[in-house]
């Protein structure tokens, strides 16, 4: 079977073909094909698994099974192309058939009745053969081909809704975006293969290989393995929408909610964390420690920020969507301490629970036709099987321990955090906290209370949409069983990826931590988290805390931190900044001494943060790319003013580039020769 | 100064050409009807041919691929007045003038 | 003879009236007003420039450029002139466009090749005083076209053919209904 | 040379007398139009088939050249002598060919006709069947072939000059071919005087060229006149005058003025071979001569290389950037392929290096060249990978830009029965905003036109991906030695991302705009022929890149400069 893995992209891209050219007389129009390619795609994947794991294929091929086959000649190299199968891609083979299989299951139901229903089946073949084919390729130039096959499909599934004007404006944001991400990549690529002269990431003379063989530091004293390794983080940035890249994805919400499913919790945002582990290697060759740094820091940053504003959000995919680019945050900044293993196997965990948290609030959306929360409410008689679910998974995500997936992953990211840099496992708890937090408001919000709007009819979605919650719900339990700090099965066969040399640098980073169960990291995580639920439950189910009485004087100040005043006359808006910010002050004091001391406070303090996070990020980083966009456009502008349409200035302009080139010229030429014409004219 | 026969040196003959070239070029720029740019692109290929002509037999081992090189000049310059005048005869036809810098229909 | 001290050769002479008549009509081309006018200069100018060939020893270029130059292009863009306009005299006073840019463009690149051109370096591959070689005949020039140079001859054949096929097509005045 | 070896350029003198052909036919079958000969044998379905056949002549010298069957050069390397597959034609006094038939001429022959061929499966749709003077069309875009083809093989400065001029007068004419319509002729006259204007100052240059290195023409006597004129300031003023001839066709930075106004004015057939077929002839020109004549041992310290550096820089930015604010789609396509030779450059300027300078050409050509000897990765060769850069780009570059005229000639269609006289209705075909909701009218052009943009923009897994792939890499790999080859690289890749964002403008508004009531588009089966060709090699060629890939490398032979056999 492992022989045949190529096959495992393979089927998808037939079924892609036959869906675009066939389509509507396809059975099921076109859906069941698509389906049946996943499927075949998942049985293999899993068939591979069994064998790699079970069938000691991986002890008889030494942990690393790659087939390369020739593909271009450039001069007297060969581009290779080709597969490999080891640990870390059996385990990526996995989630990403399993959850596209149960998405496109579950697409029947929610895209019934599409006007572009085999298209989009077409665009999902296409998408998850892109997706297998980058974590099965043993090559960088392969690797970075299906990568942004990742992108531009997932331009096309995002941009799918192109009626709405926002989604065809989300696609091409994220196309752009995660472009200039590539950029990095592709620098990153070109690096490594300059100092490895190998594209090829195994082998004898492969690119791991090399580099350990290879003297690291560049001219003038560079550190040009971290600068490879940040280089090609910045792919990971872009695609993994971290910080200050990731303002694509909670635009990209704008998508059938299937797609983000797919490609913002399983997938395309999980091939940059598969990156960085992929290229491990780079990170561990470089002694500075200098890239994994920025790695863990820039995950820590973003898991913390990202979450403060999902607690403002009102949106049910928006919050998931930053609860997305927080967790994608928790997994680079696990990678940047050491925490290989921990952070893939959150990406594991967390693809099925997140996967069935975008599945199930398609269900809701589906069932009352809004996605606002602040529409919902009381939803759990109405819709019980897509509640249970849902609150499996939130509880999964939120890291309830021994009983959750997410649980033993997240735990295991706060271990190594706890070992190896104190900083990172502090924001990892405030995440962990902030995390339950907001998403028991979700879950209070859309499954409890009263219907806040009674015209809205919720009725439970169709089997075919339960099933694959259902499934995925019980993979959000018991998929973290394969990791437990007792029996690490997960860690056993990961660790031996990196090969032998690179698994001795993990190590002794590594050396003296407490591989097992360890209390005080426990307690922090499962505390922080219980204590997320409690202030969110005292908050919005039982309101113990009345967040509505400071609404009026908290909502003027939300207006007014969104409000234009503060970007066009910005004199004029730091004064009344401050003054109202003055104001409200005196007054928050006053209500949080009196009425409700600290608690409550914490809560207020976390939303504010939330909010002017989200008017950072709004100003400064969309305002970052919107220069960008700006100036290119600017100079656009101006340049084509050269262009007159009258030919005779084209000539002027012609004689005097050639006057200027001309001159450029004698600068050049002027040692060599004297250039004042005496002895030749008067000869 | 030495003396012989002819007592020109080359480079007269050069800085004519330049001379003759830089005119054009000029004329190029300030001739609005399409015609007399092109009555300047030929003092330009006249330059051209000057230098040709000048390298070719002052050179030391005399060569006749200056001369030859001038024929053909010669020759594509008929061959390019000729599509020359016949598009400014067109154009003509189509908007009763040949001035080119009233045509300016395509800009940005 | 002695000219104002300087000793000056009869080609001299002839070199120096023949520049100065290609010059003067080459600048009367560029900015006569009357475009009939500039191209009966531009004729005076390839008259000037054949007499050079002949100062530098290439007479049948003279020929040629005096057959083909003066009796072909200049008749034909004079003829041309005639058909591009319905009243001689009037809409030709050519407005100089952009005059003072365009002449410093063209003497700054004036004095660029004049600085080139007027080197020393000249001196190791060119003879100092005059041409080298003699009187370039017909045949040596039918020789030298005909046996190394036959296929730019070939070649400019069906440059020739292509563009007068060309030129037809497009100068010619199409009756309605013709293909 | 032996008469025999006339045969080698066989393909484009089958060119030339085929579009004579084309002619007298035409000619006579116009007399009476739609009857008799005419009837069965119109022109413009004969000079597609003589062109398709001339494609299997192209294809069979191609074969024939890298095989090296029944011709070889005797080349010295070091101090030995070996074989390579050249021959040198029409060989002048001392020893140097006018014409070199080698596997590089060959490619681009090859390249030259197949674009032709697709330019007129183009036209057949564009013009349609009524077009007035059609014998005349087809037999200049004949004749425009054969002098790309010329071009490509020649090697002295002569023959250089006359075949790109045959190209240049060719192309005038073609630009200006719609009579009836303002703008072509506009577009016609300004590609006209620009045209002379810079072949006028390349000729000047030629002309310096030729005195500066004592009386020599052809290319490998220029080379080594230029070594002993080292130090002569006027010698490199030669060379950069001469650049300008050949930057003009390929619309380089700052020679490029004429593009946009040419394009967007002349028929979109006609706009389609300017931008693909007639530059090729300027790349193949520029690429002999730079590796040929002007790269000394180390160009590096050369002002005018650094001139090209900034110009290749300066194009791709220019093209890239002015692009962005266009409305019309020629005129956009046009500032692309500004942009585009930008990419092409860098592959040129890296095929440079690895040829050497004329001391090497006779001396150790085979041989290690000077970059790998300071490099540290000297036991990689350098030189294949560099010649394949240019070559394999230029084949994408040719499908990709060819398919996306093609499709905006099928939309920007006018009523071929009835030419429009000059009025500005005529021309919302090729607005860009008129291409919104195209997906709707015609999802086959639309997905068609979205994968030739996407290409362009070297997304994978499209030909333009594989093309920028040799062309980054191989300047990378000579960056080693030559850094600024690696900033180029980098710029490039930062370009296309900025192409990026007004190709898939154009995506954006054919998928996700709505259509403003329009009907569908349809098109005769030569031009759907023609896109699916494009469409069919954009996506295929990394498929088949191995053999292409290696066919190309072989063409490190092709450079081999005339020498007597």
């Amino acid at each position: 079977m492992i022989e045949h893995a190529w096959l495992i992209p393979l089927l998808p891209v037939i079924a892609f073909g036959l869906v675009l050219l066939f389509g509507r007389k396809a059975p099921g129009n076109g859906a069941y094909v698509a389906i049946a390619a996943i499927c075949a795609s998942l049985a293999m994947s899993l068939a591979v698994a069994f064998q790699w794991f079970l069938g000691g294929a991986s002890a008889a091929h030494n942990g690393l099974y790659s087939v390369t086959i020739q593909w271009m000649p450039v001069g007297s190299q060969m581009i290779d192309m080709g597969f490999s199968i080891d640990a870390l891609s059996v385990v990526m083979l996995l989630v990403v058939t399993i959850v596209a299989s149960l998405v496109q299951i579950y697409s029947i139901g929610y895209m019934h009745g599409d006007p572009r229903y085999p298209r989009y089946f077409a665009y999902h073949s296409l998408f998850a053969a892109a997706m297998l084919t980058l974590v099965i390729a043993n090559n960088v130039v392969l690797m970075f081909m299906s990568w942004e096959l990742v992108g531009l499909t997932s331009y096309l599934l995002i941009g799918f809704w192109f009626e709405r004007p926002s989604a065809m404006r989300a696609a091409k944001k994220a196309f752009l975006v995660t472009r200039v991400g590539d950029v990095g990549f592709l620098a990153g690529i070109i690096l490594i293969y300059l100092k490895t002269g190998s594209l090829n990431l195994f082998g004898d003379a492969g690119v791991f290989e090399n580099l350990t063989r290879l003297d690291v530091i560049g001219p003038w004293g560079l550190p040009l393995t971290a600068i490879a390794g940040l280089l090609l983080f910045c792919g990971a940035v872009g695609k993994s929408a971290q910080f200050p890249l990731h303002v694509w994805l909670p635009d990209a919400m704008e998508g059938p909610t299937p797609v983000s499913a797919l490609i913002h919790a399983a997938t395309m945002v999980a091939a940059g964390v598969y990156l960085v582990a992929r290229m491990y290697p780079v990170y561990l060759a470089d002694s500075s420690g200098m890239a994994l740094q920025v790695v863990a820091y820039v995950g820590a940053f973003t898991a913390l920020f990202a979450a403060t504003i999902g607690i403002a959000q009102n949106d049910i995919k928006r919050v998931l969507a930053y609860s997305t680019v927080s967790q994608l945050g928790y997994m680079i900044m696990s990678l940047g301490v050491f925490g290989y293993v921990a952070g893939m196997f959150h990406l594991f965990t967390h693809a099925f629970f997140k996967a069935n948290l975008f599945l199930g609030s398609g269900s809701v959306i589906h069932g009352t036709g809004t996605q606002d929360i602040r529409e919902m409410g009381g939803l759990k008689k109405k819709m019980p099987w897509t509640y249970w679910t849902f609150l499996i998974s939130t509880l999964s995500l939120c890291g309830i321990p021994f009983v959750t997936a997410g649980g033993w992953s997240k735990e295991e990211i706060l271990a190594v955090a706890w070992h190896t840099n104190r900083v990172v496992f502090v924001v990892g708890v405030l995440g962990a906290f902030t995390t339950a937090f907001y998403m028991f408001r979700l879950v209070y919000k859309t499954f409890y209370g009263e219907p806040r709007k009674h015209d809205i009819h919720a009725h439970e979605s169709p089997r075919v949409m339960l099933v694959p919650l259902v499934i995925l719900a019980f993979l959000a339990i018991f998929a973290g069983y394969v990791g437990t700090p007792w029996a690490n099965v997960f860690e056993r066969n990961l660790v031996p990826v990196l090969g032998h040399h690179y698994e001795q640098v993990l190590e002794n980073k590594l050396a003296g931590m407490h591989h097992g169960f360890n209390l005080t990291v426990f307690l922090f995580a499962t505390g922080s988290a219980l204590l997320g639920i409690f202030m969110a439950t005292i908050i919005w189910l039982k309101p113990v805390l009345r967040i509505e009485k400071l609404e009026p004087s908290f909502g003027w100040l939300a207006k007014l931190v969104e409000n234009k005043y503060y970007i066009d006359e910005i004199y004029q808006a730091t004064i009344i900044r401050g003054l109202m910010a003055a104001a409200w002050l005196a007054f928050a004091f006053d209500k949080w001494v009196i009425d409700y001391a600290i608690v409550n406070g914490v809560g207020y303090l976390t939303r504010l943060a939330s909010d002017l996070w989200g008017w950072f990020d709004r100003t400064f980083v969309d305002g970052l790319v919107n220069i960008i966009g700006w100036i290119t456009k600017t100079t656009g502008s101006a340049l084509r003013y050269l262009q007159t349409g009258v030919a005779q200035h084209y000539i002027f302009l012609l004689v005097s580039a050639l006057v200027v080139i001309s001159l450029a010229v004698i600068a050049g030429h002027i040692r060599e020769e004297a250039w004042i014409p005496i002895a030749g004219f008067y000869r | 100064m030495s003396h012989s026969a002819y007592g020109i040196p080359i480079t007269w003959f050069l800085t004519l050409g330049a001379m003759l070239f830089c005119i054009g070029l000029f004329g190029m720029m300030v001739r609005r009807s399409a015609i007399g740019m092109l009555l300047s692109v030929e003092l330009m290929l006249n330059a051209a041919n000057i230098n040709f002509i000048a390298f070719g037999s002052y050179l030391k081992l005399p060569t006749i691929a200056g001369q030859i090189f001038a024929i053909f000049v010669i020759t594509l310059a008929a061959a390019e007045a000729a599509v020359g005048l016949a598009i400014v005869i067109n154009i003509y036809r189509l908007e009763q003038h040949v001035d080119v810098d009233k045509m300016t229909a395509m800009k940005l | 003879m002695i000219l104002f001290g300087f000793e000056i050769t009869g080609y001299q002479i002839a070199f120096l009236a023949l520049a100065g008549v290609t010059l003067g009509s080459a600048l009367m081309v560029v900015l006569m007003p009357n475009i009939l006018r500039a191209a009966l200069f531009l004729g005076l100018t390839l008259f000037g420039t054949a007499g050079l060939y002949v100062l530098m020893n290439a007479p049948f270029l003279a020929a040629v450029q005096v057959m083909i130059y003066v009796g072909a292009i200049t008749t034909m863009i004079i003829l041309a002139i005639f058909l591009s306009s319905r009243v001689m005299s009037v809409g030709f006073s050519q407005a100089i466009y952009n005059p003072v840019l365009a002449f410093g463009a063209a003497g700054v690149m004036f004095l660029f090749l004049f600085v080139t051109i007027a080197n020393s370096i000249w001196v190791k591959r060119i003879a100092a005083e005059g041409p080298t070689n003699s009187n370039v005949g017909v045949h040596a020039v039918a020789a030298a076209l005909l046996q190394p140079y036959v296929f730019p001859f070939e070649l400019a054949s069906l440059v020739l053919l292509a563009v007068l096929v060309g030129a037809i097509v497009i100068a010619k005045e199409d009756q309605p209904g013709e293909p | 040379m032996h008469i025999g070896d006339i045969k080698l350029i066989f393909p484009a003198i089958y060119m030339s007398a085929a579009a004579i052909v084309v002619l007298i036919l035409g000619v006579i079958a116009a007399r009476r139009p739609g009857k008799g000969l005419d009837h069965w044998l119109p022109s413009h379905y004969l000079a597609p088939v003589l062109v398709f056949s001339g494609l299997f002549f192209s294809a069979a010298a191609l074969i024939q050249s890298f095989a090296g069957m029944g011709l070889s050069i005797e080349v010295p390397i070091g101090s030995e002598m070996t074989r390579a597959p050249a021959v040198a034609l029409f060989v002048t006094s001392g020893g140097h060919a006018q014409l070199t038939v080698d596997p590089f001429a060959a490619i681009f022959t090859f390249i030259a006709f197949a674009g032709t061929l697709i330019v007129m499966l183009i036209s057949l749709d564009h013009f349609g069947e009524r077009q007035p003077h059609k014998a005349e069309y087809y037999s200049i875009l004949m004749f425009a072939t054969a002098a790309v083809s010329f071009a490509a093989s020649a090697t002295d400065l002569i023959a250089i000059y006359l075949s790109i001029e045959f190209l240049s007068l060719t192309s005038y004419v073609l630009a200006a071919f719609a009579k009836t319509d303002r703008r072509s002729g506009e577009a016609g006259l300004k590609y006209f005087l620009y045209g002379a204007a810079c072949s006028a100052i390349g000729l000047y240059g030629m002309s310096i060229l030729f005195g500066v290195t004592g009386g020599s023409t052809a290319l490998t006597a220029v080379a080594r006149g230029l070594e002993d004129a080292r130090a002569t300031g006027a010698a490199w003023v030669g060379v950069v005058f001469t650049l300008v001839g050949f930057g003009f066709k390929l619309a380089l930075v700052p020679f490029h003025f004429w593009a946009p106004d040419t394009y967007e004015g002349a028929p979109t057939p006609v706009a389609a071979f300017l931008s693909v077929v007639s530059k090729a002839a300027g790349l193949a020109v520029m690429t002999r001569f730079l590796t040929i004549v002007a790269a000394p041992d180390e160009p590096v310290s050369l002002s005018w290389y650094w001139i090209l550096v900034v110009l290749t820089a300066v194009s791709m930015f220019y093209g890239n950037l002015v692009a962005i604010p266009q409305r019309n789609i020629k005129r956009m396509l046009a500032y692309s392929s500004i942009a585009q030779v930008g990419y092409l450059m860098i592959g040129v300027l890296t095929a440079m290096h690895s040829f050497g300078g004329p001391g090497r050409l006779l001396s150790g050509f085979f041989g290690v060249p000077s970059a790998a000897v300071r490099s540290d990765v000297a036991n990689l060769d350098l030189v294949t990978w560099d010649m394949q850069g240019v070559l394999i780009y230029t084949l994408a570059y040719l499908f990709m830009n060819l398919g996306a005229f093609a499709v905006v000639s099928v939309v920007g269609k006018k009523n071929p029965l009835n030419p429009p006289l000059a009025n500005a209705e005529a021309y919302k075909g090729s607005e860009i905003e008129n291409y919104s909701g195209l997906m709707r009218r015609s999802p086959f052009y639309a997905t068609s036109l979205t994968v030739f943009l996407i290409s362009l923009a070297g997304v994978p897994p499209t030909a333009g991906f594989v093309g920028k792939l040799f062309i980054f890499g191989g300047a990378i790999r000579m960056g080693t030695s030559y850094p600024e080859l690696i900033v180029l690289a980098i710029i490039g890749v930062i370009n296309s991302v900025i192409s990026a964002y007004y190709y898939l403008n154009v995506v954006r508004l054919m998928f996700f705009a709505p259509a403003e009531g329009k009907s569908e588009i349809s098109a005769s089966i030569p031009a759907n022929t023609a896109i699916a060709i494009c469409l069919v090699t954009t996506l295929a060629l990394i498929v088949v890149v191995k053999p292409v890939a290696s066919l190309m490398s072989s063409a490190i032979y092709s450079v081999v400069p005339g020498v007597i056999r």
